[in-house]
């Protein structure tokens, strides 16, 4: 595995990991340099006014308010500039640029399953390539688990019955520890693997070596078609007797209850569960749920296969009117009430 | 100095007023019943140090050969649930709130004897389940239970341990209860709130956490062994419940309760900083409300366990930004406690070394605290040996440095017997030199991405464990040495005068151990807290007692 | 109070305690007393109240299902069968407070009648979800959740199993306290009939009477919560 | 602190108005309001209802300032139980 050179500090090879290290490196400073001088206050005032003969009484001193608010108002904006630097840094790294690379993760005791847009499928083995920017769709099969991988400074708990999503941009080829990180039962400590970052090229003959297999998003056609969807969905996500899904994806929904939602990961697999949740506008509770029916992988598929009707509508996300094809139910995210 | 000669104290006191065993199991006392506690959470303490210590052997090597995966998350869970439950919560509040709280406002008692000695029953009930759940099985979700893993997916004892966490926060509200009516109703006559000990103020604070935190952990375990039980769904994904709603309710209590655990450690540290400098708090009444401040903020803060579990952005950001808020209240009296000692007569006993060293680790711990509120860094560091090593620096560093300061200080009264002093201060030394060196190699393997709650780990971290397990040796042998001698000076060591120290605090203003009612005569309290004066002025036959004919 | 400088114990009153100063300060502690354990009562209840509204607004339409199914007229009689034993709880403390030591007796048994009629018609309404299966999970063994409802298109019968769930545990809950409370008074009645109160001494009565209006108080959120919300959706019903 | 006995026409006042409350909420639930507001009024009716029971039998109108402070603390405290949860949850979906 890749070390850092900087003592104490693991690598560094992601564009996040960097700005991470700065932030960790100006709160050591701040808390070894308050440290240091409390204890030194302290050790001088020990041995300054130690006690000399056994009965003596100090005067008293009661206090002093301008002391008080010296010493809160400024540890006060010191604490704010944290914050301020964390939750930046957070917020900028919680929101997947658009044009990221999905890969699809499922945890499950113990092990990490996981699935390229192309088929190509790893277990406890994250291959990803350099320079570019990686979206990580995530659930689990059974118990809460964690992916975490220190090298990027990255970590997002993956929940049974959602997703979470995570992304990165590696910056250093080399293998990198991926571990658990939420205990999950016996074997917690081994479930860990390792992050193979490549070069581009590289990494895309390794991607195309192994093409033989099916892609998500086909198999979601597929699974489309046997649990009946496309009776009411129409097989392209025309829409029909439910809402189109071609180019839904990403853009604002309009729900029955009067507010708009964006439809995102969460909200389709909300809307495959547990369908009478967030209905779509004009269309009645038809739907029956999915809960329990198909499988974390088998729910990604139909996602990925959603997800991929959006590129087969070319315009759509362009000409900010709502396709031809797409029901009064979606609108442009302009549009939105 | 003139000498006076001390009043020749009543060879009656609390511990030979009755004898036999049941004097002490049916007692109302609440001297008595904090020996009961006293015991009963040194039990708790020695087994939890017996489950650490397995952890620090399992960890000197990177494999799995002292103790296999099953067993290693039996033991650090339960080395959790002891030692936070059946430890830390009632470490301080129990035993030397118990005992002291009566004595320091003049009462005779806390409100309700009986409802004191019914926490300490309960208390053992709690323990006695769960130690059954421990050698039935034994327990593996780590002390936070997180579902669905414990309610679905885990074999081990969960609903027995559940039930006796249950149990035992009932003894803890009752506990709260108590001292809330005792502070708002026993007080002496004169005994102002601003003339209450620092001590009284971090207790009231402590209480309120207990009695508004405690419920909502008890319901949330309930429902967890319900589920687990009966297959219903509150927290279960599979059936449309929601696993976050647990951490919340989990948290909402678990966090608060870091701060039982450390508050009454601070009102320790400013008696003891106080009163071995012989001078008054620096900023007594900011002292008094950033105590009360940390019962309330410490109540806004949860969330920041739960910054990469999947909380929404939003929430993190709160979450993140009133942790920060919370941070100031604690430096707020740091600072009091540092300028305290300015121009004052610093005495080097035992006690003293204790509280110095609490305020340098506090400081550390407090401060690292600041990494994990950060949201951008706690990403990293959440779940990794940093958070422990954080931790521990507080419930270790903060709580039971606090807890062993505030044993030795108050020990004569307790006792009625002298500890060895030379012994005290060479055992503070080695637990503070042990303490770093257990856990400030955990802050380091933490930022190199070592997660907690792994006993197999890769072999680059191992040099900073060996170092942790060194360091956990010393610290071990460092705690055995004041339990050893204190144990001792109950036969043998020198007979404690009834103000040993010439302190002017109500509880010294008895004789030491004190008398079944703590005083001859109910106190009437003329004189500020922290007022010093010359040692005839603060004996036993005081002004009060005066006072008390005059009026009479 | 604490700042009436009473020093010496009065030994006028049997119910003195002796750690205490006067009758005042150790009815003061007591009532004091009551309302903090009060206050850890209403955050015990707060966690089952935060799970209902998360749930509720997740599932509003399977809520409003399984809410149509509990018993309106049994509900609303516990309702006002429990606020009619507040008001006898209520007089039992006036009673005492003005010495009328007779109505004092009477009150506090028809305060314990009230209790157990609320007590009956709950487990008649438990006993009718045990006959149409909607007790939730495996609680009773061998008679596990398999109601025969007409659900609405698209919801789930685990999400009507939540409620049930719900149910059950914020009512059971309040049962509980129902059945303590009722305790309480037995021991209260055994007292009041040997005389031992009086409008000196009615601290004990009083602050019982608090931790009963309390267990009233959470029904007056649990009718309405459980039995009425979903109500004007009537067509769901099954 | 001398204690303030309630007569017993007050008692029958608040037993009435609880059992009025009581008929109201039943009859409002079967109202088809528009929105939430269902919702509101059943809950409003519980909170007044609950008001007067501990204004007058729990006889908090009459007690002492601590108590207030207690009943408020409790209900600040279910506050926030409540307002810091649903804070996430209800800001789940933005981005």
């Amino acid at each position: 595995m890749q070390t850092s050179w900087v003592p104490f500090v693991p690598p560094s090879a992601s564009t996040l990991s960097g700005k991470v290290d700065a932030l960790y490196f100006y709160l050591s400073g701040v808390t070894i340099f308050f440290t240091l001088l409390i204890s030194g206050v302290l050790i001088f005032f020990v041995i300054k006014y130690r006690r000399r003969t056994p009965y003596e009484i100090p005067r008293p001193i009661a206090g002093s308010h301008k002391l008080e608010t010296l010493w809160s108002v400024i540890p006060f904006i010191i604490a704010m500039s944290m914050f301020a630097w964390g939750a930046q840094l957070f917020f900028e790294n919680s929101r997947p640029p658009k044009n990221a690379v999905e890969i699809y993760v499922v945890g499950k005791q113990w092990m990490w399953k996981i699935q390229h847009s192309t088929g190509q499928r790893e277990i406890n083995e994250l291959h990803v390539p350099m320079g570019r920017k990686i979206k990580l769709i995530m659930t689990t099969e059974d118990v809460i688990h964690d992916f975490f991988i220190p090298a990027f400074r990255i970590k997002t708990d993956v929940i049974p019955g959602r997703y979470t999503t995570q992304w990165f941009e590696a910056t250093k080829p080399g293998r990198y520890y991926l571990f658990c990180a939420e205990y999950c039962g016996m074997n917690h400590s081994g479930m860990i693997g390792s992050v193979v970052v490549m070069d581009p090229t590289e990494f895309d003959s390794w991607l195309g070596g192994n093409a033989s297999q099916q892609s998500p998003a086909v198999a979601g056609q597929q699974l489309f078609e046997t649990l009946g969807c496309i009776s009411c969905h129409g097989a392209k996500g025309e829409g029909g007797r439910g809402p189109a899904l071609a180019g839904v994806f990403d853009r604002q929904v309009f729900l029955s209850n009067g507010q708009n939602i964006k439809a995102d990961e969460a909200y389709i697999r909300e809307s495959i569960v547990n369908p009478q949740a967030k209905l779509v506008s004009g269309f009645g509770p038809i739907m029956p749920t999915f809960q329990g029916q198909v499988s974390e992988e088998q729910l990604m598929q139909i996602l990925a296969f959603i997800k991929s009707l959006q590129i087969q509508t070319p315009g759509a996300a362009t000409s900010g009117a709502p396709p031809a094809t797409a029901s009064p139910a979606t609108r442009p995210e302009s549009g939105g009430r | 100095m003139e000498t006076f000669v001390p009043p020749v104290p009543s060879r009656i006191n609390y511990l030979n007023a009755q004898y036999g065993l049941k004097s002490w199991l049916l007692t109302k006392d609440h001297k008595r019943i904090a020996l009961l506690y006293l015991g009963s959470i040194s039990v708790f303490f020695l087994i939890g140090g017996l489950y650490a210590m397995f952890i620090r052997l399992e960890l000197l090597t990177p494999q799995a050969d002292l103790l296999q995966s099953t067993t290693y998350n039996k033991v650090f869970t339960q080395h959790g649930i002891i030692m936070v439950f059946f430890f830390l919560i009632p470490s301080i509040p129990a035993t030397l709130g118990n005992f002291l709280i009566p004595m320091m406002i003049g009462a005779k008692d806390l409100a309700f004897p009986r409802i004191n000695l019914l926490s300490w029953y309960i208390y053992m009930l709690g323990g006695i389940v769960t130690i059954y759940a421990l050698l039935a099985g034994g327990v593996d979700t780590g002390w936070t239970f997180y579902t669905p893993f414990s309610t679905t997916f885990s074999n081990s004892y969960v609903v027995a341990t559940g039930l006796g966490i249950f149990i035992n926060g009932f003894s803890s509200i009752l506990t709260g209860l108590n001292f809330i009516v005792t502070i708002h109703t026993m007080r002496a006559p004169g005994m102002t709130w601003f003339r209450l000990p620092l001590f009284i103020w971090s207790h009231y604070a402590t209480s309120l956490i207990m009695i508004l935190g405690t419920p909502v952990i008890a319901i949330t375990i309930l429902l967890l062994a319900f589920e687990r039980l009966a297959h219903i769904g509150i927290f279960d994904p599979a059936v449309g419940g929601d696993p976050i709603l647990f951490q919340h309710l989990f948290w909402f209590y678990s966090h608060p309760a870091v701060y039982i655990m450390v508050l009454p450690g601070m009102g320790v540290i400013s008696e003891l900083i106080a009163n071995f400098s012989r001078k008054n708090i620096f900023g007594y009444s900011f002292v008094a409300f950033s105590s009360l401040a940390i019962a309330v903020f410490g109540f806004l803060v949860w969330g920041h366990h739960l910054f990469v579990a999947g909380q929404s952005l939003y929430a993190g950001m709160i979450f993140s930004f009133l942790s920060f808020a919370v941070a100031i209240p604690s430096a707020i009296k740091v600072f009091n406690w540092t300028a305290t000692l300015y121009k004052a007569s610093i005495s080097y006993d035992t006690p003293m070394l204790y509280a110095l060293g609490f305020i340098g680790l506090f400081t550390i711990g407090g401060m690292t605290g600041l990494f994990v509120a950060a949201l951008a860094t706690d990403v990293h560091l959440s779940d990794t040996y940093f958070v422990v090593a954080h931790f521990h620096y507080i419930m270790v560093g903060g709580t039971l440095l606090a807890y062993l300061g505030g044993l030795h200080y108050w020990w004569p009264k307790i006792s009625g017997r002298m500890y060895p002093e030379g012994w005290g201060r060479f055992a503070a030394l080695i637990i503070f030199v042990g303490f770093h060196l257990t856990f400030m190699p955990q802050f380091i393997l933490g930022y190199m991405g070592m997660p907690r709650r792994y006993h197999v780990y890769p072999p680059e971290f191992q040099v900073l464990h060996v170092l942790s397990t060194a360091g956990a040796s010393i610290l071990g042998v460092g705690l055995l040495i004041p339990l050893v001698y204190l144990i001792w000076s109950m036969r043998y060591g020198k007979i404690a005068e009834g103000n040993p120290w010439h302190l002017p605090g109500l509880e010294w203003r008895t004789q030491s151990p004190p008398p079944t009612e703590n005083f001859e005569y109910t106190p009437i309290v003329t004189w500020e807290a922290y007022e010093f004066a010359p040692p005839e002025e603060m004996q036993v036959v005081g002004k009060f007692r005066n006072e008390v004919v005059e009026r009479s | 109070m604490a700042e009436s400088y009473a020093v010496e114990h009065e030994a006028s009153h049997p119910g003195l305690q002796h750690h205490f100063a006067n009758m005042e300060q150790q009815r003061e502690a007591g009532t004091l007393g009551m309302w903090v354990f009060l206050v850890t009562e209403i955050m015990f209840f707060g966690g089952m109240f935060l799970a209902y509204t998360l749930y509720r607004s997740k599932y509003p339409e399977a809520f409003a299902v399984a809410s149509n199914h509990l018993d309106i007229k049994l509900g609303a009689v516990n309702t006002a069968v429990l606020i009619l034993s507040s008001l006898t709880m209520a007089m039992a403390v006036f009673s005492t407070q003005i010495g009328r030591l007779r109505a004092q007796v009477v009150y506090l048994a028809l305060t314990i009648v009230l209790g157990l009629v609320f007590l009956g018609i709950k487990a008649v309404e438990y006993h009718e979800k045990y006959v149409d299966h909607l007790i939730p999970g495996t609680l009773i063994p061998g008679n596990p959740f398999n109601p025969h409802l007409e659900l609405p298109t698209g919801v789930s019968m685990r999400h009507v199993e939540m409620f049930y769930w719900i149910y059950f545990a914020m009512t059971g809950m309040h049962a509980v306290h129902m059945v303590i409370g009722i305790g309480i008074m037995s021991v209260l009645l055994y007292f009041a009939a040997k005389g031992r109160f009086s409008p000196e001494y009615h601290s004990p009565v009083e602050v019982s009477g608090l931790y009963w209006h309390f267990v009233d108080i959470v029904w007056i959120f649990l009718f309405p919560l459980l039995y009425l919300l979903g109500r004007h959706l009537g067509g769901h019903a099954g | 602190m001398s204690e303030h006995i309630v007569s017993r026409n007050v008692y029958l006042i608040i037993f009435l108005s609880l059992m009025v409350g009581t008929a109201i909420t039943v009859v409002a639930a079967f109202q088809d309001f528009p929105g939430p507001m269902n919702v509101i009024v059943a809950m409003t009716i519980a909170v007044v209802k609950a008001t007067l029971v501990v204004l007058y039998f729990m006889h908090v109108r009459y007690s002492s300032r601590l108590i207030w402070v207690i009943v408020a603390s409790a209900l600040f405290w279910m506050g926030i139980l409540f307002a810091l949860t649903l804070s996430d949850y209800w800001t789940r979906g933005w981005l």
